[in-house]
Formats: C-alpha cells, structure tokens, sequence
C-alpha cells in the first residue's frame, strides 16, 4: 500500500503543453499533491487540460475495413489540447428525446487525430468497431480528457509500438507525434491488428506485420533498437498478454529497465475519473494504480502481472 | 429550511437537499470535482472504506449489460486511517456533510470504525453496509456495535437480498437511517474472456424493483428510509420519495451523466421544500446553497452546544 | 435419450429437450400454435390456473421499462376446471408433458387442484407457484398438501424475494423440481396515466440476478432445479445449466422473439445430450422428436405399469 | 365467466378476403371453435389470415407533422391480405449485429394502407410518433395480422370515425376502406388529433375538427346520420374515455344498440396472441375480451366500462 517505486518524472517528458502554465490539474486545483488517487500509483507527474463535459457532432464515418469504421468529428476547441495517449469517454446525446440508457457505459474513444483549424471547429478522429452504427448528425457528449498522455523519455529517437490482437488506434495519435517530432516509430501489428489498413497510417511509420505469436523477421534487432515500447493487447486477457509480452522482451534483451516498456490498458472504464474502483490494475509491493488516471500506459515493470 | 434524514437524537443529520450519492459512487471526494457541483448535494457518501485494506479484486471487474452493468471490484480501499488522513482536510471544506461508508465485515471491525469516525471532526455520521447474505443477529450485533460507538447517526444501508427483514432488524437495533438498499447482486459472463463474474448490478431497472420495497418498508420504520437504486432522471427520484423515502441515494447515473446529480439534487431539493407551500413541483427553494447552511450550522452548535468550534461555521 | 428433470419417484418427468416456457408467457397451448413449434420443447407449462376463477387486473397492466417490461394483469383465469374441460385435447394431442401451473393461493385450493390434476391423463406434472412475500410455514403446508395429492411430481416455482430460503423448504416438504424463480417485483409509472403498477418484472437484466440464485444453490437440493428468469439467447440458457440447473423455463423472449424459444430448445436438445460423447456443443442430438418421445412413453409404461392406456403411446 | 351475450355474427360482414375459404384462422386449423380465447368474449368469427412472422424493409420516412412521421414499407406479399382494422407487432431486425433489447416490446403498428404491387414488393404505410427515429434501409420483423378486421353492417351507408386526443392512424386504413366501397364516411379529430394534416386524409372524406371536450357545429345530426361509429382515444385512460363517450352518444340518440359504436382499443400488447392477459377488457357479466384476438374494435355497449 505505499506510493513505493515512483518513476523518475523529471527524466520523462509529455507531448505539447501539458508541462504550460495553465495547464492546471484537477488535483493541483485543490491544491493537493499530484499524487492522490486513494492508494494509487502516480506514473506521471501531469495530466493535461482539467476533464470537462463538451459536446461533439460526427461529421462523417468512412468504413476502413469490415471491421473499422473511423468517426470524424467536431469537437470544442477546449478539447483540442488533448495530449497524444489520452482518451474520452463518449455518450449518445439525445436532445429533447428520452434519454436511452442502452448501451449503458460510455463508450470508450482513443482519438487518432485531433486538429485545431482556426474560424472552424476542432476536429477529431477516432477508430471505432463497425457495431454499433453511427451516423453523420448524430451528437455526442465527451467527458474528458481522461488519463494521462504517454510521457517519453527526453533521449528518446526510437519507439517501438505493438498491437496485439487489437486495432492499435491506442497507438495512432501518439505515433503521429512522434514522426512529427522526428522519433523513428516502427508499428507491429500482430493478429488481429494485422488487417488493419495501411494506407490510413503516415508515410514515414514502419510497419511489420508479425505472425500470431509475435515472431517476425529481424524481431531481436527491432526490440534492442528501441528506446521506448508501448503495446496494446487484446481484452480477453489483458495481464495475460501484458506479462507474455514482457517475458518475451526480458528473453530478447539484455535487461528491461523501468520507464521501458509500458502497456496501453484498454480496461472498461465506468466512471474515467478515479470513483468506481473498476479500473484498478495491481502493481507490485501491494499498491495498486487506476487505469482511468494513472494510466492508459503502464510501465510494465512496475506492474503485478498474474 | 433544512430536512432532517436521520432519527431524533443527539445529533440528526440536516440537509439542505434530500440527495446524495450512493457509496461508491463517487470516490472519496475528489474524483469528481470539476464535473459536478459538490455543493448542491446534501450531503456526500464516501466510498466504502474497512478497518484494514482491502485489495482489488482480480479478473474482469466490469460486465455491460443491457441497460445496465454489473460490477465487482472487491470495494478495494486502503483502510479507515489511511482514508481519514487523506481526506480529512478536502473534508473539512465540503459545504455539506460528509458521510463515511463502513462496509460491514466483522462486529470488532465495525465497532473500532464508529469509534474512529466518532472522533473524526471532518466526519458528520457513517453508514453501515451490510453484506449481502448475512445473518440477522449478526446484522444486529453490527448496528449496535455501530450506535454504541460514536454519538454521529449510524445509517445501514441494508443489502437487496432479505430487504425488508434486514431494514426492520437495523430499525430495532437503533440505526439512524436506514438506505433501502445496496444494489442487487448477480453473475453475468465478461464478454472478452468468457468468464463468469458475480457482483453488484446497476441500471434503470433496478429502481422499478428498489422502489417497491421502499412501499412496502414506509411506515413501518422508526427511523427515516433513504431511498437508493437505479435513480436516472428527477421523476425517478421523486419516486422514492413519494413512496415514503426521506431522502435519495444516485448511484451510477453519475457515471453516466455527471450533471444529472447536481440537477436531481436541485430539482428534489426545490421539490420537497416548496411543496407543503403548495407551490409548484418546479418552483425553487430561494434559500438553497451556502446561506441555508451556515444558518443550519448556526443552529446545530447553538442547540448541541457541542463541536464549539465547529469547522463549518466561520 | 431423455432427461430426468423431476427427482426420481413414481412419475419421474423425462423431456427431450430442457428447454419449455414459463408459466403466463405461453398460454394454455393454442395461442403461439402457428408461431412455434411445440414438438421442439422440452414440456409445455401452462398459464397459471387457480381453483376458482380469477378476474383481470383493472387498470394499467403494462409498464415498458429500458429493456424490459412490468406487467401486472392479476393472472386472469377461468378456474382449473373450465381450463381442464377447454384444453384437455389439445394437449392430450401434444407430443411433450404437459405441466399446469397452479397459483399458491391456500392451501386447500392448492390440494383440491393437486387432486384434480392427478385424475387429468391429460395432464402430466403441477408446477406450483408460490406467492412473492409467503412465509416459509405456508410454503412447507402448501407443498406438502400438493404432493400428497397426486402422484405426478410437483415442481415448486419459488418467489424471487428469498428464494433461496424457500427453494430448500419447497425441496424438503418433497417438490419434485425447484423452479428458481419466478420474476422479481417492483413498481414503476405507467407513462401514460402517471399512476404507478406494481407487477412482475421481465428483461435480460433479470437473468444476471437469477443466475447468482441458481449458482448459490446448486448442489443443496437433493430436487432438480429448473432455472427460470431473463433468457433471451441460447447461452443465457446455457448459463444456466452450467450453473447447475437441470432444465431452463423461457420467459418473456418469446413474445419479442417467438422463434427464438424454438432455437434454444433445439440448441439445447443438442447440447446437453451429445456433450457426454465429447461431441460440439451445437451437435444435435439425431434421435430428437417423435421418436424418442415414443420411446420414452413406451419405457414410462412398462416400467410404471400404470396408465395402460397412454395418450401418447399411439 | 359464461361466454353469454355473443353478438348476432351473421348480421355483420368483415372487408375483403376475410370470409375467403383460404382463410384459415389458427383457431381452426386446430379443428377448434372459433370461440376459444379463455374466457374470451368474441365479437366476430374471423381473423383473416393465420400470423405469422415475416420481414419488412423501410423504404421512405416522410414528416407528416411536428409529432408524426411516416413510414413507407416494403412488406412480404404474405402481408398483403391484412384487413382494415388489423395491425402488426413490429421489431428491428438487426440481423448479424447482437440483438438489442430496448427497446423492449414489440411496437404496435396500425396500417394506414397496404397495396399489392404485382412484380413488386407490396407496400404498407404506417404513422409512428416522430420519437424513435426511424431511417429508410432499416429492416423489421412483423408479427400479424393481429387482431380481427373491423365488422360493419350489411346495410351501411354512413360511418362516423372519431379520434379523440390520439392520431387517427388506427382508423385511417378502414377509412379508405369505406370511401371506396361507396359508405360515407365522416372523421371527427378532437384534442390532440386535430393537427393530423388534412392533405394526407382522402379527398372524398368529411373531416370535423371538434373542440377538446367533443363539441362540434350539428354534432346531433352527425351522429343521429351515422350506422355505425368507430372510436379511438387517447391512452392515458382509455376505459374512462370510452365511457364517456359512450356517454355522450346515449346522450345524443334515443338509443344506442349493439354493434353500433366501437371503442378501437389501442393498449399495449406485449404478445399479441392471447398469451400474456395484459390486454384484457373486462365485459359485463364478468367474462372478458382480449383487445389483441377479440379486438382492436369492441362493442362499447358490451364493455364493462368503471
Ligand atoms: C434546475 C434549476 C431550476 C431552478 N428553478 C428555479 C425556480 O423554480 N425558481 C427560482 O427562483 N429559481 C430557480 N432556479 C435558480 C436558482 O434559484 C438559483 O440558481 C439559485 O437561487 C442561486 O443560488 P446558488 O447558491 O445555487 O447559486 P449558484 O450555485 O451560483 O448557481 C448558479 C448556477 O446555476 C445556474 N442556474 C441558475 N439558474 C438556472 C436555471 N434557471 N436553469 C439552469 N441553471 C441555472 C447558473 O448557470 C449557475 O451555474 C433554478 C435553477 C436550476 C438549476
Ligand atoms: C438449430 C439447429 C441445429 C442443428 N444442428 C444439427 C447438427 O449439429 N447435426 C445434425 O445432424 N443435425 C442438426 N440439425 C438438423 C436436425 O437434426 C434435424 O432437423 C432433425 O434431425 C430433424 O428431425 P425433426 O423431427 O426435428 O424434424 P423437423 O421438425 O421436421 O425439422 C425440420 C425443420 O428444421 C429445419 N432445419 C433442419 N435443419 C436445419 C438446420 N441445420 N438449421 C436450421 N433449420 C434446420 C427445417 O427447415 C425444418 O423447418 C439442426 C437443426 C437446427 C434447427
Ligand atoms: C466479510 C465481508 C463482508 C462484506 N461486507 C460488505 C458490506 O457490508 N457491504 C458491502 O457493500 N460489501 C461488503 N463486502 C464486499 C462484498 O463481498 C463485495 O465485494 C461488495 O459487495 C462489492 O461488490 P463487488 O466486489 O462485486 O464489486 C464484504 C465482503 C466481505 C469479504
Ligand atoms: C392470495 C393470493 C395468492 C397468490 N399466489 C400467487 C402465487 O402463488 N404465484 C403467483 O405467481 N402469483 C400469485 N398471486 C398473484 C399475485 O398477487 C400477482 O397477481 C401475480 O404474481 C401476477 O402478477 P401481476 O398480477 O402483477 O401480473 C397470488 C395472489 C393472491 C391474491
Ligand atoms: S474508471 Fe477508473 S476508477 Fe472508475
Ligand atoms: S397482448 Fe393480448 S394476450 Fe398478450
């Protein structure tokens, strides 16, 4: 139960503004320490912009493949400083319908893109499973942003990013940063991941595409190029895969230092905001963190893996 | 101007709003705090803490269900001490009063919490969860354990499963309040893994069936009833208290639609307050907000005489 | 080739298929004839029956609720014997048992229907219902009356509200088979009177609860279970014979979705038959319909050495 | 409980095929009396065709006001015998995605017209409030005929249809009926129903817009000219309603006779073939009809009215 084992925040960095003045947390709006989930495990420092409610209107859905279909949205311009790893939490918006309470969640949403287009709204993209169906007109509330944005270590040049048997939209905005900021990002997509489209990923992303156990060519050369991994996986098991992918990093490796290799958690997420408890994910020495807001990445290292 | 939502006694709970959350709802106090409008609540109900820590449940936690879900997270929490350090001073700064959820594990456990929260000036009362099959002379022995340690009102929040035994039991037994009731509990199958997972069912539908053993409790009760579960719009709401419920818990509409909290508290606290004045169900309570609780404050350590410097007040 | 799902006795109920309706979904046999095929359920359970005849509710009997309904209609019915003198050929021409529900109004009405029935060839079980808030005394009297008045099993419909307690009583006063349960009840708004209904409760969420309830008592009666409560796929229905239950009673999917009653008997038929041999769960099992049912007719008269004349033999 | 008080069936004829040989009701394909319902009273021997379950495509959604939309559908030819007075229980079909319970019940659908294309698919017209939103493409199954066809007297020259704080759709399609097979035919709209566009009623038929408390200019004469008169009310309580105006009527006539005025009940029904009792009419004498076999229309002198 003790907040053991912190990371080294100063020798990570956050994509943007999150480390700008105004980017005041919630937690830091109390004016109470940054480190104050009950019982949890702070692995970041910040948080980005405060988690509102805002509203946002799909504006037109492209099928990507027979199982994606990707949402373009207007969203308001106080979301658009979304950091790159950071989500919203979605809900059908009814108007002056009767509000329908089924799906009963919110939706989970891992933004691809999001623009800023001066005298226009801001946009944003998400991947979504082709059920349920979504319409251009349809309006949503966003309650977000929800966790933290993936931090980056400040020597970073090389990420390695792996979905495994997921859609790797976790991963997208974040890849897209790190090209823009000149990192080499090479992007494996194992299993289910493979189908994804290619054509919807930037020019300059390496892509491989690896076979269902995560074997594929030059595998050890593309784990000891890289600074930095981040891995989605599969929901059937998430811990499961979590700990199979960190056995096959400490097999391929000389050694997995903390701040290495972290897992994107896709865990449901009742509540995004540290109330429910659902998200909680154990970490070593007895402390457990909340995938809503110390995650969606974990490092791996720190985590107690079944 | 205030609704009193326990029994008489040494130091009934005044609220200025007859809504609440539901334990475990909303975290600790901090968790929602930019989306709803903590001051417009009647009061807040912690999540549930335990003498010692609890840890996560392990597995799939979260089932969707049609319209609803079922959750089991094993009420993880790091034990009453730890909870009251950290939260004591965000406590302190609430408008209203703060409720601490006990889940009831074991009679010793549950007599050291009162007793701990008894002398927690940032505490207003606690509320005693009991657990979902236990006997009733256990249950009785919990509440008394409860009320003979702390002079706070001890509300018992009573599980879904032999409701209305269990209510009567924590009524004789000196319960200040009794919350009809914790969600029911279930199994339903993770979808992502196959696996069956047992645990604690929320969503629209539970009301229609919280709501009847709400009508077939009132009246028979000494202490006053808190009405809790599958509360999704005002009318809903309205309903318990109809029915005979003093005040309202809202579990996980919260989740859902934060806002809806602050609305139902407002609705229902302008709702019960202008109605013996015959004005309209819409109509709004003038006074609402921090004018009516300071007065109540006022009041409370005029008439007590107790808590001389009470933390609220200035 | 059949399952047994009443314990073993004089008249043990063998069925093809552990899939039949619940009682008040279905009937009393002619009114889905041209939507589903009965000769692919496991039983046919009628409509419940009283001993005198009852009179429908008045006023609003139908609440839609999210995903789900509330329904109160006061289980109208013209009493046991002008349902027995109606339907007496038709279901003598059904190739499954036929299982009269009988309400548990007192126990003597409960006794004269048990005999009324046992004289009925037409007839092949009693399923009892009892009432949600009956105290366990009644419930031992009213079990026991029944089966002390046929040889035919009677198969005990428990309430909802404390199910488990009364399952036990219904199991050791002699039931034949538990029925857990019948739907739960509650209370909720007609939306468009505004006055409010109190009835049964039916839905996919109500399976998640009767689930846990079949689950906590598997393997403590020596009775059979049949689980009854919120099926709406052939996997809920799985669930439940995962969880212990012998056999599956399908409630209000089919006035949604009236093939799909047919689907899960079949799917069922299938599964619970063919998984001893290893084979897939979606085999079907060859020897389903007529045959077997004959087969089984014929074995129930030689070994019972009763009923010469059966109905079904022919 | 005694089936007493059937009304004289040879005295009224149902519309179209109804009396055809093909006709088979389910009640007498099993080789049973017509009367059959348990404790049923029943108005009429014929239901038309036997229900069965087949599928329906939207074709068209056209607004007829702020509160009604219109569906055009493509029906299964199977369909196309649907009498006036008839109606279906509709559900979205939702095909390979997971079935979606909410919403719950089946919805009751009232034909306002249904033509046989030959060649084509036939078509059926229903109004639906504008809440749900319906969209063309989507497919339903249907559940009927339910209910049995309106039964008007050999001798009929005038009907006076009366949709009081409801839509008139449950009347529209007998309407149609009636104007082309030569009986006049007189709609009255009160209360809610009076914004029914007037564009969508056909050409031939007299429309009344009475005030909220069924006043009317001549109202004596209408109802002294009418044969026979067809009720729908709002549904916040429909016996009260009936009864009043069942009232109004013995109030205006000398007398009010048998299968004279109908009430068209339109309560919810969650079976639709006489299964679940939740649609039970209690009649005088203390036996009862169920609206979804014995109605939509009943003889309100025959109700048991509070
Ligand atoms: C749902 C609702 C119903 C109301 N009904 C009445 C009424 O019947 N009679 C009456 O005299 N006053 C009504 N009010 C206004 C209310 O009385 C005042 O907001 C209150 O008196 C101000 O005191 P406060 O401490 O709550 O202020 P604050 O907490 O500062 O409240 C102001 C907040 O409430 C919001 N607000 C204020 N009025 C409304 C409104 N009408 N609808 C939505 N949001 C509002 C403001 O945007 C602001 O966020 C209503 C407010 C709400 C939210
Ligand atoms: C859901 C389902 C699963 C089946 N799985 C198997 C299996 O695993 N192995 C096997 O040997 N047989 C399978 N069958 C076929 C089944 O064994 C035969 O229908 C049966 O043996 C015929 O006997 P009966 O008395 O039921 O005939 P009938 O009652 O006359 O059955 C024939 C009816 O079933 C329908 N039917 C037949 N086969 C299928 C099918 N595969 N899917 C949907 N509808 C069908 C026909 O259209 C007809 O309506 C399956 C049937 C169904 C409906
Ligand atoms: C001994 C013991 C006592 C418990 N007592 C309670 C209780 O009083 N109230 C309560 O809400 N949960 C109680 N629980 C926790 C429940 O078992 C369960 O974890 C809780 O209802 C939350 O449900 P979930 O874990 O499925 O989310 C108790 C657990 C144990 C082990
Ligand atoms: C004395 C009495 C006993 C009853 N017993 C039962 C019973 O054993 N089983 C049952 O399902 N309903 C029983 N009922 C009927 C219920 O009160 C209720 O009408 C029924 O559960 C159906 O619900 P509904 O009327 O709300 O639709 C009984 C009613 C009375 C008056
Ligand atoms: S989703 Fe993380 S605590 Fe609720
Ligand atoms: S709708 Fe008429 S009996 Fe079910």
């Amino acid at each position: 139960m003790l907040l053991a084992a912190l990371p080294d925040t100063e020798a990570l960095i956050v994509p943007a503004e999150a480390t700008d003045q105004h980017q005041t947390t919630e937690r830091q709006r109390h004016g109470r320490p940054n480190v104050c989930t009950m019982g949890a495990y702070a692995f970041q420092g910040h948080r980005g912009a405060p988690m509102r409610e805002t509203q946002a209107n799909i504006e037109r859905v492209t099928r990507l493949n027979a199982h994606i279909q990707r949402l373009h949205l207007s969203i308001e311009d106080s979301l658009n400083t979304i950091k790159p790893g950071q989500t919203v939490l979605a809900r059908r918006f009814y108007g002056s319908q009767p509000e329908q309470w089924q799906p009963y969640l919110r939706e989970h949403w891992w933004p691809v893109a999001v623009t800023a287009k001066p005298g226009h709204p801001s946009e944003m993209t998400v991947d979504r499973p082709t059920y349920p169906s979504y319409d251009p007109g349809q309006q949503y509330t966003l309650l977000g942003p929800v966790g933290k944005p993936f931090a980056y270590k400040r020597t970073i040049r090389q990420v390695l990013m792996i979905a495994h048997d997921t859609m790797p939209s976790p991963l997208l905005m974040s890849t897209e940063w790190l090209l823009s900021n000149k990192v080499n990002t090479t992007l494996v997509l194992s299993g289910k991941a493979v189908d994804y489209p290619v054509s919807e990923l930037p020019k300059e992303l390496e892509v491989i595409r690896s076979d269902d156990k995560l074997q594929w060519p030059n595998r050890v050369m593309t784990v000891g190029w890289a600074d930095q991994v981040f891995v989605a996986v599969g929901q059937d098991d998430e811990m499961g895969r979590f700990k199979e992918v960190l056995e096959l990093f400490k097999a391929l490796r000389a050694e997995v230092p903390k701040q290495y290799i972290f897992g994107v958690s896709q865990l449901i997420q009742p509540c995004g905001v540290g109330a429910c408890q659902a998200c909680t994910i154990s970490l070593q020495g007895g402390d457990y963190a909340l995938a809503c807001l110390d995650g969606p990445a974990l490092d791996l290292t720190a985590l107690h893996l079944p | 101007m205030s609704i009193q939502i326990t029994r008489a006694g040494k130091n009934p709970l005044q609220v200025d709003s007859p809504v609440m959350p539901a334990a475990g709802t909303m975290g600790f106090g901090d968790a929602y705090s930019g989306l709803v409008k903590f001051e417009k609540l009647g009061a807040f109900v912690t999540n549930p803490v335990t003498y010692t820590p609890w840890n996560p449940a392990s597995g799939a936690r979260v089932v969707p269900l049609d319209s609803g879900m079922l959750i089991h997270t094993g009420l993880p929490n790091p034990g009453i001490s730890k909870v009251m350090s950290k939260y004591r001073d965000l406590w302190d700064n609430f408008a209203m009063p703060v409720i601490v959820h006990v889940v009831g594990t074991s009679p010793e456990h549950v007599r050291k919490c009162a007793s701990r929260i008894d002398a927690e000036h940032a505490v207003d009362a606690l509320e005693l969860g009991l657990n979902d099959d236990i006997p009733w002379a256990e249950a009785e022995q919990m509440v008394r354990g409860a009320v003979g340690n702390t002079d706070k009102p001890v509300l018992v929040r009573v599980p879904f499963t032999d409701a209305l035994a269990l209510a009567e039991t924590a009524d004789h037994a000196g319960a200040g309040a009794v919350v009809v009731c914790a969600p029911p509990r279930g199994s339903a199958r993770d979808p992502h893994s196959g696996r069956m997972v047992t645990g604690r069912i929320y969503g629209p539908m539970v009301k229609a069936m919280v709501l009847r053993l709400v009508e077939q409790l009132a009246g028979k009760l000494e202490a006053p009833i808190i009405g809790s579960g599958g509360i999704h719009s005002e009318q809903d709401a309205r309903d318990y208290i109809d029915a005979g419920a003093r005040a309202v818990q809202v579990d996980t509409l919260t989740w859902i639609q934060p806002f809806m909290l602050e609305r139902i508290a407002r609705d229902l606290g302008g709702l019960v307050l202008t109605r013996p004045a015959g004005a309209l169900a819409d109509e709004w309570f003038p006074g609402m907000g921090e004018t009516a609780k300071k007065a109540r404050d006022a009041a409370k350590n005029k008439d007590a005489g107790q808590n001389p410097a009470s933390k609220k007040s200035g």
